[in-house]
């Protein structure tokens, strides 16, 4: 082992530029003769362990712990306990919010609106379509009381959830110029908290959907054709369907799979205390109102349909459908209703809430 | 118009935690409540630096920019803080920000947020100076009274500076160029001699090894 | 269903949930007491508050109602020996605020966490707060009147019976000075030397090792002069951790000095972090790595010859020794390859002057008194000593723990190191005013030790050192040299945690007829046995609720001042003292010349007092007045000098560090770096003291060609008395009082301080002039040799470096050595076993542990392992594991993995307690005391070990073995 | 202004409001008596006490049909008393306006469970009473009104959550003010009235001996 004797001991400031080149040099030739091993080589270049530093401090915790078990490097630790409190820069924080402030806000404030636009124009041009003029006079069961409920159900927790979820996203350039910010952050305040505890619920309707209408969602033969005439938009007539047609089941399974999502990703959000860190809760974010966006845009064309589509709230309504629309739009499932002989007439279901009425006989319907 | 900034000296710092039982101490901060935190890179291997983390007081904060209620602002020294009484608690400049600098209190195992509380800097919120009720809501006022954040004027090693950013710039210059002098001297060969060196010289290890 | 009245309802959430920041409705209390000003708000939310903060609140409410502001009391910083300022805030006697003191010269106003939170000490609640008394194992709470009655009883009961020894008076380095002396003398005058405090297991070696080397075991210069060093070296030191203000002076040095720093470690510390160069040496190495640095400064004769010639004694028998650490042996041994050795000891040698730290990574082993030899001839080698920048820097632990070591609350001293002597006892007597007969007949008169021939009673001989109270109580009564065996223990400030054999000691705590704890909180000794009755807990208040005067690491005094009134029904150490005084019959001799009112012994006069006799280490010149004085003004001392420029302190050093001379009047200004002979005594120089004698073997042991500047003798001389003054024609120049006085005594014991005057006027030491010594004749190992610790696993270095043979009366008992490291634990318990601090605790941690704001940041007791280790026994960061000491003494702890230390090596920190072999202790706490943290302590797996000269405990290697829980 | 109404005046009133008028009710109901039946007595007190309690669960034929209210049902009131008397702000509320004395609060997160259930209860069942013909047929306006009522004064609690703003807190007191004003004239009396309702029948069928 060979050890330089150490260059001069007193660095004055103003002269160090010239030092370091004549103390490399120095070194250099001083170093020739002794052919000291390579990491012994001396260096005028400022090697500072603080230096790769830096290049950890932008990384997030898990890599960094992938590497010091790799033994790579040391831990990242901190003596203050918390979530992510050992990420000390978290990069990630500035892409979630290029996206909520970049695309999230301005793209779906275009979609929404453009939806809601067209489909208002649509509405205003084309009116309340008419499937048949003929009214039968026939009547079919559709929805019982529970499934009615059900839908309403979902439906009031759906709209106040997007009501109040918009409210959050748009508020801060819609509303606060127009309400001041201590009105608009007691509706915020209020809409978060709603949102919040609506949500689960949200959940808990979505289940019991899937549990009542998976079966009758079920893909069945003849549904691609449906699908092929996009419902009767192509080729006049409407093509036959079962009791849901290929266009609700989408709905259907759209609505389960997304709301899924949304509600997987509410809960993350929701409960920010279960260890979870900022990484996984902005993706939760972005998986939500990406969700949300959807939906809603859906959920609109929804309600256009029930609202334009004259005797499609019916079954909603009151749980009967006219045996013309029936056939028009279901008309496998209407079929074989009357084949079954559920076909009531006007009078009939007339009488049966009559009697209802009158001496108070529980209206019976299966599975309520 | 003074531009205040942290600035946490990585060669200096050394983990004594001073700064986070300060900021404790001047602003009662709760149990679980962390408004400065110090994170330590490569624990325990060399090249272990520190850093003392909290709010930075950003020109351009996220925070401000994701807040849906637009609850924060930015003080004529710099200072980014927020309305207590605006915040709804709804998380999203916590996601936002860098530095981990938002805390928010939380509820057993069901927790909920509650309103987002980060360093003020010592200088309050939007309350009168002073006031019983700044003080509740967000601690000290020291800026108001013509001192500086206690965490760095409690720094153990004068790590931790905090002040106008021209002035700790100032401070912050002068040393790198002490150092630089001082690396090299000594810093060059001297730490890479010593990051080279094996974890050598203990225990059973050394038992089987010698001769 | 519990019904609660509102009124009841807490206002002030605890901690854990305070939810400050969230509904805001709980109101925080300090806001409360800031703005409420306890008006009329304060009867709405009294019962809010604890009674007793509410009382003493309200008392000084009344009194300082006139003024509501904010008061700014200047106090000094009570968890570690840095002595940093702190400025109190308080408003109508609540402490409010904490204000950095800028311009205080040790701190600049830094603080670490513990400093930084010390304010909570006025706000907390996890405090003892009144008299409590074990009784069928459930907690009572009494008063104070019955509980020093029932203590003083039985007290007085075991001495009739068993004679004062069995008493044992277990002091505090908390103590402020004043109360430390009072503690002391109280001990004398109960009549035994069985007092002792933490100085023995923290820095006793270095006492022992430094003043046997050049006359003071302290520190030789100052934290701050270290702004003038070129190097520095550290060795078992961690101040990054221990001492974090400390570097605030090393970092100066290293940034504006180009000084590097070296850093000598088992472990890779949080200060190693910031070396420049990092040995990691195999914990208890420090003797060859020392050696071997100096191997390679002797082959390259980078020695300072010149000072070596003037100023050291007996260096070529260390050379003889250190020729024997070659390179390869030094490897072999401590691990530390012979390049590394080598870039230290030439770093050391090429800047200089270089300052040395060392703390209780040296201290701690069987040869501490060795290592810290070693160190201090390292320095003499290297002519570090007696220059600003160079110096034996060591770091030591308490606030007070100098000034505890210095007024001797040590069995085998009086105070200021006067010994046990006839001779001592007799100064001591004559500074107290008391009859010397009187107070031999308050000692066990028969002898149980002989000293050549003759019996020494046992008011000469050593007392039981606080590392062996548990022999002195387990140990067979015939094998103890006293009476009986020690009865009852009176733990004053004291963590049972803290010390090594946690197993036996709780058997020990058992088989005490009486237990006495007098402290701020209940610790670890409230719980840690399974006693059901005879246990007292007495609250003490903190240095904040008294005042009085404390002694930094570098030895100044600074004053303190009360923060608060005593919290709670706690009461200021002298107070308790008092109170036992006049319980046991001799509170008049104990405050014969001090001011007592209502049982509170007025401090000044006690500061005044112990001016007034301890002569040998200046601790004379430091009046109350003084001291006083310059805290008003620390403002106007140098930061790097610590030299008054201007203003009342003028050329004063801060604090006055001792050996400040003669009496008050004298004005000497303070000794900043000890043995400096570059300024006059009269000026806080100094050279080695004469303390050995003047020749050996016929070899002068005086200073040669060496004086301090303005010194009328122009050479080496001995110790000043009577005779040496008039032989130099010198006695003329006494005042007739003095030479009255003077009269056949000595500058140590002439209480007029005449000779001190007269010397220091002609520029001498009053202690002489003399070389300082390589070698201590009188020691187990003159010269400092490496001996294996008792428990190692390098069985092969046993034939060459075995430790002692085993001791019969050492310190009153048997100790045993050899014995131990005869049998091999290293197969069974292959893993070193090492401890040391984390930088949010101190000491035992009761107290630490009981403030939120820092055990929030330390909520679990670990073990560092490194990943080697942990990979071996199938161990995982964060998993739970039991670790057992070689004694078989087990801690479930969690696992650390981390290259900290080094594979074979694990880690832990002892400051936890409240855990005892894997089970909780919390539901045995006085309710509503129990700290936030529990934990193991790491001293319960630690094991036997005592320093062959101090009885130091080997808390800083022993073996274990490891499993996962 | 309106904030002190809320929270002085208009509370004081509505809360004695409810308790003068649901009280003389209550008496009203009491006092009414019943006409003197001849027929010997057969347990009568034991069967009022009886069908109290064997009420809370329906009849079994009606087991399979009333399933969903059932379970709906209970959430909701369930989740309301839960509420009602154990949610935090509502025991610092009562114990400092009415009471004098508190109480143990719920935990946060049994709050919220308790809010859930209430709320998708309640929510369900007043949906399910304007889609099943049948309830919808026996229903008032008074009880759709005071359905909604009720469901309005814990939305507006849980927007009040966390006591963020004052509005919030005030506009659930205004409702539940509101509330208390229309419940002694509502079918939500049956919350008082039903072991009277109940007890009655039990009595009456029992003294039959009818074991019902």
């Amino acid at each position: 082992m060979s050890f330089r004797p150490p260059p001069c001991r007193r660095v004055t400031r103003s002269g160090w530029i010239c030092w370091v080149l004549l103390a490399g040099l120095a070194l250099l030739v001083a170093d020739l003769p002794a052919a000291a091993p390579s990491h012994d080589k001396p260096s005028a270049k400022v090697d500072d362990p603080g230096t790769d530093l830096w290049r950890f401090v932008r990384r997030r915790a898990p890599e960094l712990r992938s590497l010091a078990e790799k033994g790579a490097i040391g831990p990242v630790t901190t003596q203050v306990k918390g979530v992510d409190t050992s990420v000390l820069i978290n990069d990630k924080g500035q892409e979630w919010r290029l996206y909520r402030h970049r695309m999230l806000i301005p793209i779906s404030a275009i979609v929404l609106g453009t939806v809601a636009v067209l489909l208002l124009l649509l509405y205003l041009a084309v009116g309340r379509r008419v499937p048949d003029p003929r009214e039968t006079g026939k009547r079919l069961l559709r929805f019982v009381a529970y499934e009615r409920t059900l839908h309403w159900f979902m439906a009031a927790i759906f709209l106040f959830l997007g009501v109040t979820g918009l409210t959050i996203l748009y508020g801060r350039p819609l509303l606060i110029p127009l309400v001041g910010k201590e009105s608009f952050s007691a509706m915020a305040s209020a809409s978060k908290e709603g949102h919040n505890l609506f949500g689960p619920l949200f959940l808990v309707s979505l289940l019991l959907f899937l549990q009542r209408f998976w079966r009758r969602n079920l893909y069945s033969r003849g549904d691609l054709r449906w699908l092929i005439r996009l419902g009767g938009l192509l080729g006049g007539d409407s093509p036959p369907a079962g009791f849901f047609n290929m266009g609700e089941k989408m709905l259907f399974w759209l609505l389960i799979a997304v709301g899924l999502l949304i509600c997987a990703s509410g809960l993350v959000l929701l409960f920010p205390n279960f260890g979870q860190g900022r990484l996984l809760m902005e993706g939760a974010h972005l998986i939500h109102t990406l969700g949300a966006v959807l939906l809603l845009a859906t959920i609109m064309a929804h309600i256009y349909m029930g609202i334009a589509t004259k005797g499609a709230m019916d079954g909603m309504k009151g749980g009967y459908v006219e045996y013309s629309w029936a056939r028009h739009h279901h008309r496998e499932w209407a079929d074989e209703e009357e084949k079954k002989g559920r076909v009531l007439s006007e009078e009939e279901v007339r009488r049966r809430f009559g009697e209802a009425r009158k001496i108070g006989v529980p209206e019976r319907e299966a599975g309520t | 118009m003074a531009r205040m900034k942290f600035y946490c000296d990585a060669a200096r710092c050394i983990e004594c935690n001073g700064c986070v039982t300060a900021c404790k101490n001047e602003n009662e901060v709760p149990w679980g409540i962390n408004r400065r935190r110090v994170v330590t890179i490569k624990d325990g291997v060399h090249g272990e630096r520190s850093l003392s983390v909290a709010c930075m007081h950003c020109s351009d904060a996220p925070c401000a920019a994701v807040c849906p209620v637009d609850c924060f602002y930015t003080t004529d020294d710099g200072v980014v803080l927020h309305d207590k009484d605006i915040c709804i608690g709804c998380g999203y400049c916590f996601y936002a920000c860098p530095f981990g600098a938002p805390q928010f209190p939380q509820d057993g195992a069901f927790g909920t947020r509650g309103k987002m509380d980060k360093c003020t800097f010592c200088a309050g919120g939007p309350e009168p100076d002073g006031s019983a009720e700044e003080y509740r809501k967000y601690g000290s006022n020291r800026l108001a009274e013509g001192k500086l954040p206690l965490c760095a004027e409690m720094c153990a090693t004068k790590a931790l500076l905090a002040g106008d950013a021209g002035v700790i710039s100032d401070i912050y210059r002068k040393r790198v160029v002490n150092r630089a002098a001082a690396s090299l001297e000594w810093g060059a060969r001297l730490q890479r001699a010593n990051f080279r060196a094996p974890d050598s010289g203990t225990g059973t290890e050394t038992r089987k090894g010698h001769r | 269903m519990k019904l609660r009245k509102i009124s009841d309802q807490p206002s002030i959430d605890k901690p854990s949930t305070s939810p400050l920041v969230q509904s805001g409705r709980a109101l925080s209390r300090r806001e409360f007491l800031r703005t409420s000003g306890l008006g009329a708000g304060s009867v709405a939310l009294g019962s809010a508050l604890l009674p007793g903060l509410m009382k003493k609140a309200e008392a000084a409410g009344e009194k300082d109602q006139q003024n509501g502001a904010v008061k700014k009391i200047r106090t000094i910083c009570t968890h570690c020996s840095v002595g940093c300022g702190i400025i109190a805030e308080v408003k109508n006697g609540t402490w409010v605020g904490q204000e950095p003191a800028f311009d205080h010269p040790f701190n600049r106003g830094a603080h670490c966490a513990k400093g930084a939170s010390v304010r909570e000490h006025g706000i907390g609640e996890r405090r003892l707060k009144y008299p409590t008394k074990l009784v069928n194992g459930k907690w009572k709470r009494i008063s104070w009147d019955q509980a020093i009655g029932e203590i003083g009883d039985k007290l007085l009961e075991i001495r009739d019976k068993s004679g004062p020894d069995s008493v044992y008076w277990l002091g505090s380095a908390k103590h402020n000075n004043e109360q430390a002396y009072l503690f002391r003398k109280m001990a004398a005058l109960w009549g035994t030397n069985n007092v002792d405090h933490q100085a023995r297991i923290c820095h006793s070696t270095t006492v022992a090792g430094v003043a046997n080397t050049w006359g003071y075991g302290a520190m030789t210069n100052s934290y701050n002069d270290i702004h003038n060093s070129k190097a520095m070296l550290l060795i078992g030191s961690n101040p990054a951790e221990a001492h974090p203000v400390a570097l605030q002076h090393i970092f100066k040095a290293k940034e504006e000095n180009n000084a590097p720093l070296i850093v000598i470690d088992p472990r890779f510390t949080r200060t190693a972090a910031h070396a420049d160069l990092f040995l990691r040496i195999r914990p208890g190495t420090d003797v060859p790595i020392i050696w071997g640095m100096l191997w390679h400064i002797f082959k390259h004769g980078w020695e300072d010859q010149e000072f070596i010639r003037q100023r050291v004694y007996g260096l070529e028998d260390v050379k003889k020794e250190v020729a024997k650490w070659t390179p390869q042996e030094v490897e072999r041994v401590t691990g530390v390859p012979e390049h590394q050795v080598f870039e230290a000891a030439r770093i050391m040698a090429r800047n200089r002057p270089g300052t040395f730290v060392w703390c209780m990574g040296g201290t701690q082993h069987t040869i501490g008194n060795n290592n810290t030899r070693a160190y201090c001839i390292f320095q003499l080698v290297l002519g570090n000593m007696g220059v600003s920048g160079g110096g034996t820097n060591i770091f030591r632990g308490h606030d007070n723990v100098q000034g505890a070591t210095d007024f001797c609350v040590l069995s085998h001293s009086l105070p200021g190191y006067y010994g046990l002597s006839e001779g001592a006892w007799k100064h001591w007597a004559r500074v107290w005013d008391l009859d010397y007969e009187w107070l031999k007949g308050r000692f066990d008169n028969t002898a149980y030790e002989k000293k050549g021939g003759k019996g020494v009673p046992p008011m000469h001989t050593k007392g039981i050192p606080v590392s062996r109270w548990i022999d002195g109580v387990l140990e067979n009564k015939s094998a103890i040299a006293q009476k009986d065996n020690i009865r009852a223990m009176i733990f004053w400030g004291h963590a049972p945690n803290s010390q090594t054999r946690g197993k036996e000691m709780k058997t020990a705590m058992e088989k005490l007829d009486l237990l006495v704890v007098v402290d701020p909180y209940p610790t670890v000794s409230a719980v840690m046995h399974d006693r059901k009755d005879g246990v007292y807990l007495l609250p003490a208040s903190t240095q904040f609720e008294t005042y009085g005067s404390v002694t930094a690491s570098n030895r100044s005094l600074q004053w303190r001042d009360k923060v608060i009134e005593p919290l709670f029904e706690s009461l200021p150490d002298h107070v308790i003292m008092y109170k036992f005084a006049k319980k046991l019959g001799f509170a008049d001799q104990l405050c014969k010349h001090i001011q007592v009112q209502n049982d509170e012994p007025l401090i000044e006069d006690i500061t005044r007092e112990f001016n007034k006799g301890m002569w040998t280490i200046g601790y004379t010149g430091q009046s109350p007045e003084r001291l006083k004085l310059q805290q008003k003004h620390w403002g106007t001392f140098d930061y790097t000098s610590l030299k008054a420029e201007g203003g009342p302190c003028d050329g004063e050093y801060y604090g006055l560090p001792w050996p400040c001379w003669g009496t008050p009047e004298m004005k000497h200004p303070g000794t900043p770096n000890l043995y400096d002979t570059s300024k006059p005594v009269a000026k806080g120089g100094l050279c080695f003291r004469a303390r050995f004698g003047v020749e050996r073997n016929g070899v002068s042991l005086l200073a040669e060609d060496s004086w301090p500047v303005g010194s009328e003798i122009k050479d080496g001389y001995p110790e000043f008395t009577d005779k040496l003054l008039k032989k130099l024609g010198w006695w003329k120049d006494l005042t007739p009082e003095e030479r009255k006085a003077a009269e056949g005594k000595n500058w140590k014991t002439d209480l007029s301080g005449g000779i001190q005057r007269v010397a220091i006027k002609h520029g001498c030491a009053p202690f002489g002039n003399a070389k300082a010594r390589a070698v201590v004749w009188t020691f187990p190992d003159p010269v400092p040799i490496h001996r294996e610790p008792l428990y190692t696993n390098r069985r092969d270095l046993l034939d060459k470096y075995a430790t002692y043979e085993d001791r019969k009366s050492f310190y009153r008992l048997p100790t045993r050595y050899a014995s131990i490291q005869a049998k091999d634990y290293s197969k069974e318990y292959p893993l070193i076993l090492t401890s040391g601090r984390l930088v949010e605790y101190e000491g035992g941690g009761d107290e630490t542990r009981s403030n939120p704001w820092l055990a929030e940041l330390q909520q679990h007791m670990f073990a560092e392992i490194n990943p080697r280790d942990a990979n071996d026994h199938g161990i995982r960061d964060g998993d739970d594991i039991w670790l057992e000491g070689a004694e078989g003494a087990r801690v479930k702890v969690k696992a650390m993995v981390t290259r900290r230390v080094a594979a074979g090596v694990v880690f832990m920190p002892f400051h936890f307690g409240g855990h005892f072999e894997g089970r909780d202790l919390r539901e045995k706490y006085p309710k509503g005391a129990d700290p936030y943290i529990l934990g193991e302590a790491a001293n319960t797996a630690m094991t036997y070990g005592y320093d062959s000269v101090t009885q130091m405990q080997e808390t800083k290697v022993t073996l274990c073995k490891i499993s996962k829980a | 202004m309106i904030a002190q109404l809320i929270d002085g005046p208009l509370w004081l009133f509505s809360a004695w409001f409810f308790l003068v008028v649901a009280l003389w009710r209550l008496l009203v109901i009491l006092f009414k008596g019943r006409p003197k039946s001849l027929a010997k007595p057969r347990n009568a007190p034991g069967g009022a006490l009886a069908t109290i309690f064997r009420r809370f669960l329906p009849y079994p034929e009606f087991r399979k049909v009333s399933r969903v209210r059932f379970w709906a049902g209970y959430a909701f009131h369930v989740g309301l008393l839960a509420l009602l008397f154990f949610a935090a702000p509502h025991v610092e509320f009562l114990s400092q306006r009415v009471t004098g004395f508190s109480w143990p609060a719920l935990p946060h997160w049994a709050f919220e469970v308790a809010a859930e259930l209430a709320l998708g209860g309640l929510l369900f069942l007043a949906l399910f009473r304007l889609m099943d013909p049948v309830t919808r047929f026996i229903s008032s306006t008074g009880d759709h009104l005071a359905s909604w009522l009720v469901f309005l004064v814990m939305l507006t609690g849980c927007f009040a959550l966390w006591r963020s703003h004052e509005s919030l807190r005030l506009l659930h007191l205004f409702l539940a003010e509101l509330l208390l004003i229309y419940f002694p004239f509502s079918s939500l009396m049956h919350a008082l009235t039903f072991p009277f309702s109940r007890g009655f029948t039990g009595a009456v069928y029992h003294r039959k001996g009818v074991n019902i």
